[in-house]
């Protein structure tokens, strides 16, 4: 059997945070199971039925007694849900440099890719002390990337970008797990998360061979499907460039606007009909199928070094 | 129940209103009202339902809790829908993809 | 030992004590029975607004290949079939049974013509490819998988309001058998009361789905 | 040994014996037992599959069976104890029996429509176990998409139309109630003098009306994309699978109330009637019933907190599951007060009660955790999540039931359960219960997942703690299951009112006549008036 810990690790700047709130939430509910108790005991053994014909007296209620059973209560929940709320929404926002990794789920795999161009199956590498922005899809159902010792869990959807992000501060080897049932090895889809030193993660991420980064592999793939006849780096091509595109705000045909951010580039590549640039003809074709959910994360981070459009780089966040 | 009996002419009168509403809202349809155009649909259609509910289902007649009965389920399907949208209207809102 | 050995008759069940406990409790069961289906179309209609909100553009065009005169026309018929079933219930409540009998075949035939009205406009939907599936293409539109989306919904929201129709047809045969036999009098009509409430519902839905199927900004024209 | 019943009075038993008086019954009575015996036999295939669940999780690499079968084994256990057993448990069973028998009725409102209503039942178990036999599915009860649509290659479609199917069964009881309550109530019985257990049954009544419909279409829709692709769920097609999420938590959440909530009405007649006191602030813990059926309708989305819903959508639906709980917390303030100053007595159903009060207390206070937006997105699909929803079915609901078998036995058969026996078992009950669900709160926070037949070995040690008490909570379950059997041909002749209990169901013979009452009863007094009942109740010290 060896050592059984009671305790999860705390390895991620969430876990003490989330810790903590349990603690309260523990406090609270052990005030409560053991005055719960106490009172049925205490009254169960002081009130026993003595007699057989025995009639107790008649309390009907006390109005105060159950304001203050109300009130109470839901204060304290209240609480609970403020300070809840509070971490989710912190949870919920990446910090802007946060170091940027793709997961892709697939059935019963993680595939994780790095910017400089790495590629891991169901194991992350990241730096300790610096916080780290996992952008994730999937190909088939349904999964859930879940780092227990982070205290963090996101689902990983087909057909849409998710997002989750840690800050790791204890370097160390913790399990990963997928959370979210997709079907016959679900329990099989687990892994590791290797937090290290930065120096140790500087070596590992040179070593092995190197294929060039995530960017030369989507400027590679942006050759193959042949999207540069059309997208000319200097604009007059029949289609809009696309330097300059990543976190700037595109005008649509329809008269809206949207920014062009993760999800915007992928739609535009698998449904490019979905939304249509302005004064543009809708004429791409659609690459849904030919390009595996890897290839359009590789395209993504290929548009993405073609440089943020210089309004993009002096405006808000 | 019995008791109160609606004479003919009152059902052809809603009958009347329901068609001259049916027609109505069909040629709204024509009119670009931008997105009114859904909120006049709905509009109409729950004057036409009311119509239908009041006259020919008797619930001007009915006792208070066929009224309630109705009412709550009006209030059941807001619940589920507007509920619902709480999630759908305000995905990407913090600018973050998924959440 | 008095209370229940009197037999028991149409109108008063052993398990009630009065014909107006009985007949408050069947109006009230069916008033409850169409909460329950107005949940049940409330599902479907919670799907049509989430993806009418994703798709606002290419439902309005999807929906412009609806004929809207079919649809208004098949409205009215439902509309009057509504009228003469509450004629009907108004003949039963006066124990006209003759004209009992005549408005509920009336309404018998205006749900018919209505069901072959649909019928048409299933088989022209089918004609031009619009049923989802294999086959599904549809002229015009950007994408076709939301355009197949809207004639999912329009075909689980029509064919489901169909299929109520089609149970509400048979509950009307029944009723003018059981008519034509002189089984209704005034103080015992409630089958032909609740049928009415069913009738009426199931006009309502449609009431709802006219609308919202065939009406998304016609303005467009297409 | 035990003296017949002296004279052959005419009960609703042997008003008929042959098939026919069984299986077209229209008597409330008859159809409780129906429905008896039909979820016992679930409860025991559900139970035989948590066996086989815990027996494959003794070991890290779970050996016992494969991860398909094992996939299928917590799919078939979650959708016949929820669909087949928890839901139609108190409602068609002892609701079935006595919410006529409480308000003075002789049947309720639709006794053809309460026969329909078993049948459906029936007809939908019998669609999941050829299911089952026919080679399991593998979707979990949920049956998310697109796993359960588009991947999954298990019986899915005879699953979902047999959950279809049982939900009309569901929907139908519920109507049956409301009507009765509001139509056929005995003089004199006004609203606020009806007994608890009928305002729980209302409340549930309610829920199963409102919720269960949209259940019935969500499988429509399931149905229509796994067999036509129509991508209604379908993200390659448009679809979104979060929307099937949203409209089966629309129902599946309230569902949980379904279970829970006749419980509570159970709980409030034993604790009543046990220390033969009126409940404390009767009205306050009526309306907590309405208030948890109505508010259990706005707080689905906290089954969604990881699952790409949006983070303000996460925020409302966090902030109405803790509204949800308050009128819980209330109840079981009021079960507590009830006992102060009462005359209790020890007997079997109220160590069930006492039982409910504390297990479901621990229920209550994690669902607190798990509404948490915080903590939710470490504990949610762990084993923390099963514990909750154990420690409030089956601390909660099941010893509920258990509790509300034993107090009615005696008025349903006329025979008296085993005193000692059933105090036994409802210790091993309390003890098994506790070592198999407790460590899993500890699994839960360490981050073990759920469906998990393979996991690492340092949960090894809990995960055996666990089994051991599903063993002896096994043991504790088959024991009422014998000494009832045997208590019908041998156990003492039951009083009309053994307990000394104020309800109307008490008025009239062990086991009832046909029509429940010789007259209608006329009420004068308020729900718990025990100045009324004569104190002919056997003592039980």
């Amino acid at each position: 059997m060896g050592k059984f810990p009671l305790f999860p690790e705390q390895a991620s700047t969430f876990a003490p945070e989330v810790d903590h709130l349990l603690f309260f939430l523990l406090a609270v509910a052990a005030f409560f199971t053991l005055l719960i108790f106490a009172a049925i005991f205490f009254f169960a053994v002081r009130y026993r039925r003595r007699s057989h014909g025995e009639l107790p007296e008649v309390q009907h209620g006390a109005m105060t007694l159950e304001i203050l059973w109300t009130a109470i209560p839901f204060g304290l929940t209240m609480v609970m849900f403020t300070w809840g709320a509070s971490i989710y929404f912190r949870e919920a926002r990446p910090p802007d440099d946060a170091l940027q990794i793709y997961v892709v789920g697939k059935q019963w795999m993680w595939k994780i890719q790095h910017m400089e161009g790495k590629r891991e199956i169901n194991e992350l590498h990241i730096p300790l002390g610096r916080p780290v922005k996992l952008t994730m899809t999937s190909e088939d159902v349904i999964h859930n990337f879940f780092v227990p010792a982070f205290r963090t869990k996101q689902d990983a959807v087909p057909g849409k970008y998710s997002t989750t992000w840690f800050q790791p501060t204890k370097a160390g080897k913790y399990h990963l797990f997928c959370a979210a049932y997709c079907g016959t090895r679900h329990s099989a889809m687990t892994g590791w998360v290797y937090v290290m030193e930065p120096r140790d993660y500087a070596n590992w991420m040179r070593g092995g061979e190197s294929t060039g980064s995530l960017a030369d592999d989507g400027a590679k793939l942006f050759q193959e499907l042949a999207c540069v006849n059309c997208h000319k780096a200097d604009n007059h091509g029949r289609c809009p460039s696309l330097v300059g595109l990543f976190g700037s705000t595109v005008k649509l045909s329809t008269g809206g606007t949207v920014k062009a951010d993760e999800a915007y580039i992928r739609e535009s590549i698998l449904q490019p009909n979905a939304k249509i640039v302005a004064g543009y003809p809708p004429a791409m074709p659609t690459f849904q199928g030919l390009v595996t959910e890897e290839g359009v994360l590789q395209l993504v981070e290929y548009i993405k070094s073609l440089g943020p459009s210089p309004a993009a780089l002096g405006g808000a966040r | 129940m019995t008791e109160h009996i609606d004479s003919t002419k009152t059902y052809v009168l809603v009958f009347v209103a329901l068609v001259s509403l049916t027609v109505l809202t069909t040629a709204v349809a024509f009119v670009n009202l931008g997105d009114f155009s859904v909120v006049a649909a709905l509009a109409i259609a729950v004057c036409k339902m009311l119509l239908v509910a009041l006259f020919f289902m008797h619930v001007r007649h009915s006792t208070q809790l066929t009224k309630l009965v109705l009412a709550g389920a009006m209030v059941w399907l807001g619940i589920l829908i507007l509920l619902t949208l709480t999630d759908f209207a305000t995905r990407g809102l913090a600018g973050v993809p998924g959440r | 030992m008095a209370s229940h050995t009197r037999t028991e008759t149409l109108a008063l069940r052993e398990q009630f004590d009065t014909e107006a406990q009985q007949k408050d409790a069947s109006t009230l069961g069916m008033w409850i029975f169409l909460i329950t289906e107005i949940m049940f179309f409330g599902g479907l209609f919670l799907a049509y607004t989430v993806y009418r909100r994703w798709y606002a553009d290419i439902f309005a065009v999807t929906s412009s290949s609806l004929n809207v005169y079919i649809g208004a026309a098949n409205t009215l018929v439902l509309l009057s079939s509504s009228l003469t079933m509450v004629l009907a219930v108004r003949a039963a409540q006066l124990g006209k049974r003759k004209a009992l009998v005549v408005f509920l075949i009336l309404t018998l035939l205006l749900g018919g013509v209505f069901l072959g009205v649909k019928a048409y406009e299933w088989n022209q939907k089918y004609v031009e490819h619009h049923i989802p599936g294999p086959d599904f293409h549809f002229e015009g539109v950007a994408q076709q998988g939301p355009a197949q989306l809207f004639f999912s919904l329009y075909f689980a929201m029509t064919g489901l309001h169909a299929l109520h129709m089609v149970i509400g047809a048979g509950l009307l045969i029944v009723l003018i058998a059981l008519a034509a036999k002189g089984r209704f009098s005034a103080s015992y009509m409630t089958p032909v009361d609740v049928v009415g409430l069913y009738w009426h519902f199931v006009d309502i839905v449609w009431i709802f789905l006219f609308p919202l199927l065939y009406l998304i900004d016609r303005h467009l024209g297409r | 040994m035990t003296p017949a019943v002296d004279v052959e009075r005419e009960t609703y038993l042997n008003a008929g014996h042959d098939l026919k008086s069984w299986l077209l019954t229209k008597d409330h009575k008859r159809i409780g037992l129906l429905y008896l015996f039909t979820i016992t036999l679930f409860f025991f295939l559900g139970g035989a599959m948590a066996t086989m669940i815990r027996l494959e999780l003794m070991t890290p690499q779970g050996g016992l069976v494969s991860s398909e079968t094992y996939n299928k084994l917590f799919t078939m256990h979650g959708v016949a104890m929820i669909f087949f057993f928890l839901i139609p448990s108190i409602p068609a069973v002892l609701g079935n029996f006595f919410l006529p028998m409480m308000i003075g009725a002789r049947d309720l409102a639709f006794p053809r429509l309460n026969l329909i209503s078993w049948y459906l039942l029936v007809i939908g178990g019998l669609f999941a176990i050829f299911a089952m036999l026919a080679g399991g599915v593998d979707t979990g009860w949920t049956f998310y998409t697109p796993y359960s649509t588009t991947y999954s290659n298990s019986w899915v479609i005879a699953t979902a139309l047999g959950i279809f199917v049982a939900g009309f069964s569901s929907i139908l009881t519920g109507l049956n109630f409301i009507v009765t309550v509001h139509r056929m109530r005995a003089p004199g019985m006004t609203w606020f003098r009806l007994p608890l257990f009928v305002w729980a049954h209302y409340a549930t009544a309610l829920i199963q009306v409102l919720g269960t419909p949209v259940l019935a279409v969500t499988i429509v829709l399931l149905l229509c994309e796994r067999l036509l692709h129509i991508g209604i769920f379908d993200p390659k097609l448009g679809g979104d699978p979060v929307l099937f999420q949203h409209m089966f938590w629309f129902y599946s959440h309230p569902a949980v109330y379904i279970m829970v909530l006749p419980a509570m009405g159970v709980i409030s007649e034993l604790v009543s009637t046990f220390s033969r006191k009126p409940i404390f602030g009767y009205k306050i813990v009526a309306f907590s019933s309405v208030a948890i059926a109505v508010l259990g309708f706005l707080v689905w989305g906290h089954h969604l907190f990881v699952s790409t819903q949006s983070v303000y959508a996460g925020m409302v639906f966090s902030f109405l599951s803790y509204c949800v709980a308050i009128p819980s917390a209330i109840k079981v303030f009021n079960w507590t007060a009830t006992l102060y100053k009462g005359s209790i007595s020890y007997a079997t159903p109220m160590l069930y009660a006492f039982g409910f009060v504390g297990l479901f207390t621990i229920g209550g206070l994690t669902g607190l955790f798990v509404a948490c937006l915080g903590i939710d997105v470490h504990v949610t699909d762990t084993y923390f999540v099963v514990a909750h929803f154990h420690y409030i079915m089956v601390g909660g609901a099941i010893m509920a039931y258990l509790g509300g078998l034993h107090y009615w036995w005696p008025k349903m058969t006329g025979r008296m359960y085993p005193e000692m026996w059933a105090r036994l078992s409802a210790g091993i009950i309390f003890l098994g219960f506790n070592l198999t669900f407790f460590p899993q709160f500890i699994l839960g926070y360490l981050g073990m997942p759920r469906r998990y037949h393979v996991y690492p070995p340092e949960f090894q040690v809990l995960n055996v703690m666990s089994t051991a008490g599903a063993s002896v909570l096994a043991v504790g379950y088959l024991m009422p299951m014998i000494y009832f059997i045997w208590s019908l041909r041998y156990g003492k002749v039951a009083p009309d009112n053994p307990w000394g209990a104020t309800g109307l169901e008490w008025k009239t013979a062990s086991p009832p006549p046909l029509h429940n009452f010789d007259e209608t009863p006329v009420v004068t007094h308020a729900a718990y008036d025990y100045s009324t009942v004569t104190g002919e109740g056997i003592d039980f010290g």
